[in-house]
């Protein structure tokens, strides 16, 4: 039997966000054991566990799932992450953050049991801006970008890679910070408004999504020059403004939607048998299927390391070795039922962090769908190679750890 | 005039509405303490749950859905009806009448003549449960809320401005109609309240439990009407704020909004919320236009505290808070 | 029978001031005691001291803290979240600034900077009262967590806005960092509660107590026989923030190991342990202790038998869970408006009539 | 004693030896029998903690809101059960109480707590103001007071204001708990003036718990002395007057004539009837 | 203290000491309530001195203006021969005034003896430090106070009470428990507020004897106000009778109950 412990959270102020991401994942996990008989003839057992994006609570599901032999956690929360690292480095479990939580922890060297892969912040903010400069003939001098974000830890992580961008491509950098919850965001926007900055980026979460879109919708912000991190590119974000949030746009390193094969094996094996995880609504929402894809990695994660060791039954340590030596191309995706859903990637003892390979996509309302418009971007792996490597070492010799994979 | 002064102008108009959208919460604060000397730490859940139940009739939700579902087995989505806006405002406000009646009959009526604090925990008690309670009866998905106001910057303000100063004012459609709505309220509720028995009542059982049963006002009765009356408030303040960023959990988040200007207008006034209001907003718009960008901004939290403490040192009862009492 | 006053005398007026007048209590509290030093770190596991007891003591220390303000000295405070942020972080300043430092120390010191830092803002008291006084509080509450967010020198400017907790050893064993056993943590967190206990129970029963009662129950009266209201209302904020400071300073560097201030120290926070004491009963000691314990055991209780036990869906659970606690916080309140403690004792005062009741 | 004596022996209120316990364990009263009868004046005296303010308060259902409760016996008002009725029905019904310790709602002004005491009423306005008139006759001093705010006026004022508020609302029976607490000696002649006439005069029924035990006496028909949570002696109030105890302990005069307060010389007597 | 024989002819009118407490012109205004208009009286070490009048006459007042809590807008307050700064009520406190209060100001959430301990609290002084640990000065201060508070306790026999919550007590044992408050202070001056109200005969006579020992055996100086005139006339050395803030008789019991103005307008009919 495989342990997957699923650290969701299905109530509490983004509970919005939780539940389709848990249903994703716990839904992946039901095909494989109904389609397959789980992987490599180990069954799978997902222990869902309900933090409400609470650390503490993160904290006592990881200390009550860890006993029965999880192997990777997906704690799904910056704060919880946070928790985890060194709990998880003492105890020897990996950890997936798939997107967010520390960028530095891309360097495998440092953070030997926490993966992030397939993009990060970083890579977003790299990615935002790549892609502004395609827009505007690889020029983006004299242009002012805003950056309205969510007054914490996550929120300020573009700062530092935007701040070195700007220098690099010459344009203006507008910090504007939203205090939690973000209900209120009146003046931000007002600022915005006389400013008037040619892009706005934003690193949002819960309810400060919809109230800036629909902020901007009231100020008549052009929305597509609008442009939200991952995690502000959910239905969730884009709904409740109505018709004018169509044209807004997100990162995204998976496809949205459920065009994709693996949905009629789901539907036969899991949705029509009834197994259907949660109220069962969600398929093919962003969230739904980013839980999906984490899902779909811890898997594959699985299978290398039984690969690797010969065993089925792997233990902790072994998934780390099979993660690390994850390889998701093309191929593999395809026979998964998953062609062109992300990007491909590897990694390796000392790259935890993917390749950085970034999509945007684009709101339609009148369909209510999100529509792919650009293939995956790749970020600037020079300047975010540079960045986390200064920050883990920092990490390092602050907690006295000694690089791996020399 | 130059661009920095008509921004600043901008700036405190966007305030003032503001200030009315934290009044509309501050208002259903005001009248429960009012009434019952009650300070109502579920307002926040109440319009959460208000708002939920708007649309969840709206849209022909079935409550429980979802625990019906798993307890039964069954597939249900929904009636499959819709519901005009008015008419299911109207069954919202009925499902705020019961509730009303039920916090009466199983918590406050076991309550007389307990310390503030005490009824302050309570509903405590009754914000978790309707946390509980609203999730799991409509789900905690974020729900689009629509009633038909209109929203978005108002053209004729921006064009008239134009015109004026060669810079348009951008003013929230929402934000005009909440401003009519609340003065509306406002009034409604201060006639109520100073000028007629009830609201007389009122006021004395804020004052003395045991005195006011004793001159033979009833107060299950006095507070079944303040609370549906609160209800029906938080009732509009949900439709406002749902409006602005659907209707999810986060909305009872802004009784933390509510709180600086209850705290400056006086607890126990209602023209004080209003006030209060769009002090308050004016004040936190402003400071963060000005000084914010010294320090870093997202300053409006604390500074809408920071003003209210200001206030409160010179007039420790809030603005039209009722004098404290202090004699031996 | 057994429970009784009677036959039980007393000599002397320090006796007739103990904490547990009854034998019987006496006995159980040393017990109590005995086992939670000698007995629990030797079954304790991960999950008991990192998921129950080390959440539990830590907040209990925060109650008994907030209890000193709100619950003997009468002044309701929400800058709990915020006093807990000014220890952590001082905590955290300190553990860096002075490794060779003794990590017991550090917490204590956290205590005390926290207790300037709550004076400061204890400071408009003196004028503003009642409810009203919550607006100071939480302009703290706002302003701090703010503060430590925005100004990098707390967090050591590190990318992440965190600060996490190295390794820091008490008798060559660690307490802080990812290398903790069960026993360690959960006997240097249980040391801190026992001293805090006491001392807060030296200060109730004697003339600083008193202060800080007489102004909780009639501030005016309390002037006009000689209480200085400055003094005991400073004071009050001063005590109940050196034990907040420490609850923060172990919350973060024991228990939790890394924190965000705006997600650990939130204003949720504040109410949760303003909870606590209402629960568990305002001005008292033992209120403090179960109040932590109702709100940090029932849920962990409630999701156990739920999704444990009886294998609801999450969701559901969480729900319930919700509704549950409500519930049981008023039928509480309707039971005995005064808190567990008053329950207890209310019980007690009967069992010593019993078996007549009258 | 003049006419109220042929209305006197129908009984209005009874009580029927009532036990009351607060907070589940404190045994207040321990069987207390009483009657009002209809018409008539009935003092109830006692120490202090005797129970008598718990008394009234059983009647009028004002325990509950202390986490008190009648848990034995039965209280009847016109041969009725009333001891479930919530404390506002009573009202309704003509039985109205002015509490100890004042309780005027201090928010308030003088006058909006006057109005308070005619919330029940459904007689229209034109009554009410009369009866705010024929108050203000009784206490002009509250006439000059009426603007301001309860909390702000005097010990003596309050006491009036608690009194006029109970006449508001034109009650057939009155229970009155320590009318002349804090009144100067002019006053409470003229109160007790008052509760003379409003019972000759318009039939009102009155319940007093009294410490003041000479007036007391003087105006009541009957008697009640209540010690530790039992009635100990009852009584037509000229008969109590002439008991030798009631005289020692209650009216301060002994066989001597009225004592001086500085002749007291020991502080425990014993009360022949507690033996 | 008990039992000790007083000659009751002999005390009234007696000779009593110099004067502690002068109030030379005091004028109280609230808004436009004038409660008190250019008063003046004296107290002198050592005597009772009754203050009486009708209700809102402004007594109450007087006292708070005493005690500090009320600063009047004209006029002095002289005390112990010196004229008394602004100052605040703990401060006057620590003068050794103490009072009791009209409306019953006993601390609700306290048993009685930690009610009666407060009244020491000025005696009071060891550092927070000693407190905390329950060591040294702090310890030995808790007893010593204590004996003093069980004295009180004893005399005011209310010691079959020392563990009751206040808040349950009857009225006029209340009033008892904060006459032992004022006690334990072991004031100079002792303002008391209508200890008297809400008491039958038999309970007024033990608080008479009570006023009368403290009185007699501390030596302490006692202003009274009472709505009794019994007590009122017996106990009392020199009585000042107010009316609508002003003075209309001040001198001794006999003198005042035969003033004519002072019967109409607080007496009624002349009592005995
Ligand atoms: N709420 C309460 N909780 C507990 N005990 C109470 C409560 N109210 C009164 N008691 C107790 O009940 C007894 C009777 O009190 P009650 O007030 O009825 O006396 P009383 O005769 O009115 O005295 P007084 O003349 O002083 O007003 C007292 O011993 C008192 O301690
Ligand atoms: N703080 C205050 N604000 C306004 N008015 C006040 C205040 N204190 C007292 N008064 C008024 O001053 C007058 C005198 O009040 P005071 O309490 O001194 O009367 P008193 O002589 O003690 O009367 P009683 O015998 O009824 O207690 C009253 O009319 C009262 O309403
Ligand atoms: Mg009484
Ligand atoms: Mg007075």
């Amino acid at each position: 039997e495989l342990t997957f412990p699923s650290l969701s959270y299905r109530t509490g102020p983004y509970a919005a966000n939780g539940i389709p991401f848990a249903d994703g994942y716990a839904d992946y996990f039901t095909l494989l054991n109904e389609r397959d008989g789980g992987i490599g003839g180990e069954m799978i057992n997902m222990i869902e566990c309900e933090t409400g994006y609470n650390t503490e609570k993160g904290v006592e599901c990881y200390e009550s799932t860890k006993g029965e032999g999880a192997l990777v956690y997906q704690p799904l929360s910056t704060g919880i992450t946070y928790q985890l690292i060194p709990r998880v480095t003492a105890d020897g479990i990996p950890l997936h953050t798939l997107g967010y939580g520390r960028t530095s922890a891309a360097n495998g060297k440092v953070f030997e049991w926490v993966f992030n892969y397939p993009a990060t912040y970083w890579d977003g903010a790299s990615v935002a801006i790549k892609y502004l400069l395609d827009e505007n003939g690889g020029d983006l001098s004299g242009k002012k970008i805003a950056l309205v974000y969510h007054n914490s830890a996550y929120g300020k992580e573009p700062i530092r890679t935007l701040t070195e961008l700007s220098g690099q491509h010459g344009f203006d950098l507008l910090e504007l910070p939203v205090d939690h919850p973000g209900q209120e965001q009146r003046s931000t926007w007002v600022q915005v408004r006389q400013q008037r900055p040619d892009y706005v980026l934003m690193w949002g979460w819960g309810v400060m999504n919809q109230v800036a879109i629909q902020e901007a919708v009231n100020i008549r912000f052009p929305m597509e020059n609008f442009i939200g991190i991952w995690w502000s590119g959910s239905e969730n974000d884009v709904k409740p403004a109505g018709d004018g949030a169509n044209g807004y746009k997100a990162l995204n390193f998976h496809a949205p939607g459920a065009d994709f094969a693996i949905y009629d094996d789901l539907k036969t094996h899991v949705y029509d048998a009834g197994k259907a995880a949660g109220a069962g609504d969600q398929m093919g929402t962003v969230l739904y299927n980013r839980g999906l894809y984490a899902a779909m990695i811890a898997a594959e994660g699985a299978r290398k390391a039984q690969e690797i060791h010969g065993v089925s039954a792997i233990t902790p340590a072994q998934m780390r070795d099979g993660l690390e030596q994850l390889a998701i191309d093309e191929a593999r995706m395809e026979e998964l039922g998953l062609g062109g859903f992300g990007p491909t990637f590897e990694s390796s003892c000392a790259s935890h962090g993917g390749s950085g390979r970034v999509a945007v996509n684009q709101w339609n309302a009148a369909d209510g769908k999100w529509e792919v418009l650009t293939d995956y971007i790749q970020s600037d792996q020079e300047l975010i190679g540079r960045l986390v490597e200064e920050d883990s070492v920092a990490y390092a010799e602050e907690n006295g750890i000694e690089m791996r994979c020399q | 005039m130059p661009d920095q002064v008509l921004f600043a102008i901008e700036v405190m108009l966007n305030g003032l509405m503001a200030g009315v959208l934290y009044a509309l919460v501050a208002l259903g604060f005001v009248l429960i303490f009012k009434a019952s000397g009650i300070f109502n730490y579920a307002q926040g859940v109440m319009a959460l749950f208000a708002a939920l139940t708007l649309v969840g009739i709206m849209e022909g939700q079935v409550p429980f859905e979802h625990l019906i579902n798993v307890v039964f087995g069954t597939e249900i989505h929904g009636f499959g009806w819709t519901v005009p806006a008015l008419l299911a405002i109207i069954l919202t406000m009925v499902v705020m009448v019961i509730f009303a009646w039920l916090v009466n009959k199983l918590v406050l009526r076991h309550l007389v003549n307990q310390e503030p604090i005490i009824l302050f925990m309570a509903t405590i008690g009754l914000a978790y449960f309707l946390e509980g309670l609203g999730d799991m009866m409509w789900g905690s998905d974020i729900k689009a809320l629509d009633v038909g106001l209109p929203q978005g910057l108002n053209t004729w303000i921006d064009e008239t401005t134009f015109n004026l100063f060669g810079y348009g004012f951008y003013i929230d459609n929402l934000d005009i109609s909440a401003a009519i709505i609340a003065a509306l309220l406002v009034a409604g509720l201060v006639v109520f309240s100073q000028y007629t028995k009830q609201g007389r009542a009122l006021r004395a059982v804020a004052d003395d439990h045991q005195a006011a049963l004793s001159v033979g006002i009833s107060l299950n009765y006095i507070w079944v009407l303040t609370w549906s009356i609160a209800g029906f408030v938080a009732l509009v303040a949900g439709i406002m704020w749902g409006a602005k960023s659907g209707v999810q959990f986060s909305l009872s988040l802004i009784a933390l909004k509510a709180l600086p200007v209850l705290m400056l207008g006086g607890f126990t006034s209602i023209p004080g919320a209003i006030v209060g209001g769009l002090i308050i907003g004016v004040g936190e718009k402003l400071f963060e236009f000005l000084v914010g960008p010294l320090v870093g901004g997202a300053t409006e939290n604390w500074f809408a505290y920071v003003l209210a403490l200001i206030f409160l040192v010179f007039r420790p009862q809030g603005l039209f808070g009722e004098r404290l009492i202090e004699r031996v | 029978m057994i429970y009784r006053e009677a036959g039980q005398y007393r000599t002397s007026y320090l006796d007739d001031g103990q904490t547990f007048p009854i034998r019987l209590d006496r006995w159980a509290h040393w017990l109590l005691i005995a086992v939670a030093v000698l007995v629990v770190p030797f079954i304790i596991n991960d999950y008991w001291a990192n998921a129950i007891l080390l959440p539990f003591l830590i907040y209990a220390i925060a109650a008994l803290g907030l209890n000193i303000l709100t619950g003997y000295c009468g002044q309701v405070s929400l800058g709990t979240g915020g006093f807990m942020a000014v220890g952590a972080y001082a905590c955290y300043k300190l553990m860096t600034s002075f490794p060779d430092i003794s990590i017991a120390i550090h917490v204590v010191l956290a205590g005390l900077i926290t207790a300037i830092v709550g004076i400061l803002f204890g400071l408009p008291s003196l004028r503003i009262k009642g409810f009203y006084l919550a607006v100071a509080t939480l302009a703290a509450q706002f302003f701090l967590v703010w503060l430590f967010n925005r100004v990098p020198w707390f967090y050591n400017y590190s990318a992440s806005g965190q600060i996490s907790a190295p390794e820091r050893t008490i008798f060559g064993l660690p307490v802080t960092g990812p290398e903790t056993s069960a026993a360690v943590t959960y006997l240097f967190c249980l040391a801190f509660v026992l001293a805090s206990a006491w001392i807060c129970r030296n200060l109730t029963r004697g003339a600083l107590g008193r202060k800080w009662m007489a102004i909780r129950d009639m501030d005016i009266a309390a002037e006009i026989i000689g209480v200085n209201p400055l003094h005991a209302k400073l004071t009050a904020f001063g005590v109940s923030s050196f034990f907040v400071g420490i609850a923060g300073a172990l919350f973060f560097s024991v228990y939790l190991g890394a924190v965000e201030v705006g997600e650990a120290f939130g204003i949720n926070k504040s109410f949760l342990v303003l909870f606590m004491i209402i629960i568990g009963g305002l001005g008292s000691i033992l209120g403090s202790f179960l109040g932590a314990a109702f709100m940090v055991l029932l849920p962990v209780f409630l999701k156990n038998v739920l999704t444990g036990g009886l294998g609801w869906p999450t969701d559901l659970a969480a729900h319930l869970e919700f509704m549950i606690v409500g519930g049981l916080i008023v039928f509480f309140l309707i039971v005995e408006p005064h808190g567990l403690a008053q329950l207890w004792r209310l019980l007690k005062e009967k069992l010593r009539l019993w078996p007549f009741p009258h | 004693m003049t006419q109220a004596n042929t209305a006197q022996d129908a009984p209005l209120l009874e009580v029927n030896n009532i036990e009351v316990i607060y907070n589940s364990v404190i045994l207040v009263l321990k069987g207390v029998s009483l009657t009002v009868s209809k018409g008539g004046i009935t003092a109830l005296l006692g120490g202090n903690g005797a129970g008598k303010t718990t008394t009234l308060k059983a009647i009028s259902n004002l325990v509950h809101s202390e986490r008190g409760e009648v848990t034995k016996g039965s209280i009847l008002y016109h041969g009725e059960r009333v001891q479930d009725l919530a404390p506002s029905e009573l009202v309704k019904r003509g039985v109205v109480q002015v509490m100890e310790g004042r309780h005027c709602f201090e928010h308030l002004t003088v006058e909006e707590n006057l109005m308070t005491g005619a919330y029940t009423r459904r007689d229209g306005r034109g009554a009410v103001e009369a009866d705010l008139d024929m108050v203000y006759t009784y206490f002009p001093r509250l006439k000059e007071r009426r603007k301001s705010q309860a909390g702000y006026t005097s010990g003596g004022e309050q006491q009036m204001c608690a009194i006029g508020r109970a006449l508001m609302s034109r009650p057939e029976t009155i229970l009155l708990d320590e009318p002349s607490m804090g009144l100067a000696p002019q006053l409470v002649e003229e109160i007790f003036g008052i509760v003379r006439s409003l019972n000759e005069e318009q039939g009102v029924s009155f319940l007093l718990a009294e410490q003041n035990t000479n007036v007391a006496l003087r105006y009541a028909h009957r008697g009640y002395i209540l010690e530790a949570g039992r009635v100990v002696m009852e009584g037509a109030a000229a008969d109590l007057r002439e008991n030798p105890d009631v005289k020692e302990f209650y009216l301060g005069v002994s066989d001597e004539g009225r004592k001086s307060f500085r002749d007291t010389r020991s502080y425990r007597r014993r009360k022949r009837w507690l033996s | 203290m008990l039992d000790v024989a007083t000659d009751p002819g002999a005390d009234q009118g007696r000779i009593t000491g110099e004067t502690l407490l002068d109030l030379r012109n005091i004028t109280l205004r609230f808004g436009g309530v004038e409660a008190i208009k250019n008063i003046s009286f004296d107290i002198r070490e050592g005597e009772i001195r009754a203050i009486i009048g009708p209700n809102g006459a402004g007594k109450s007042s007087m006292l708070n203006v005493i005690s500090g809590f009320y600063v009047p807008q004209e006029g002095e307050v002289w005390f112990n021969g010196s004229r008394r700064p602004p100052m605040k009520p703990y401060e006057v406190a620590r003068q050794g005034i103490a009072r009791t209060f009209q409306n019953i100001a006993l601390f609700q959430g306290m048993t009685v003896l930690d009610n009666v301990m407060t009244g020491r609290l000025n005696a009071m002084n060891a550092g927070t430090m000693s407190q905390a640990l329950w060591f040294g000065k702090a310890r030995r201060e808790e007893v010593e106070n204590r004996e003093k508070v069980e004295r009180v306790i004893d005399i005011l026999e209310i010691q079959h009470i020392r563990k009751v919550p206040v808040g349950r007590l009857p009225y006029g044992l209340k009033k008892r428990v904060e006459l032992a408050r004022a006690l334990a202070a072991e004031p100079h001056l002792l303002l008391l507020d209508e200890p008297m109200a809400g008491m039958n005969v038999e309970e007024k006579e033990d608080m008479s004897r009570f006023i009368l020992d403290v009185n007699d055996e501390l030596g302490t100086t006692i202003a009274l106000i009472e709505h009794d005139m019994g007590v009122v006339m017996d106990l009392s050395d020199r009585v000042v009778v107010m009316d609508y803030g002003r003075k209309i008789g001040d001198g001794s019991p006999d003198e005042v109950r035969n003033n004519q103005e002072v019967i109409d307008a607080y007496l009624g009919v002349s009592h005995d």
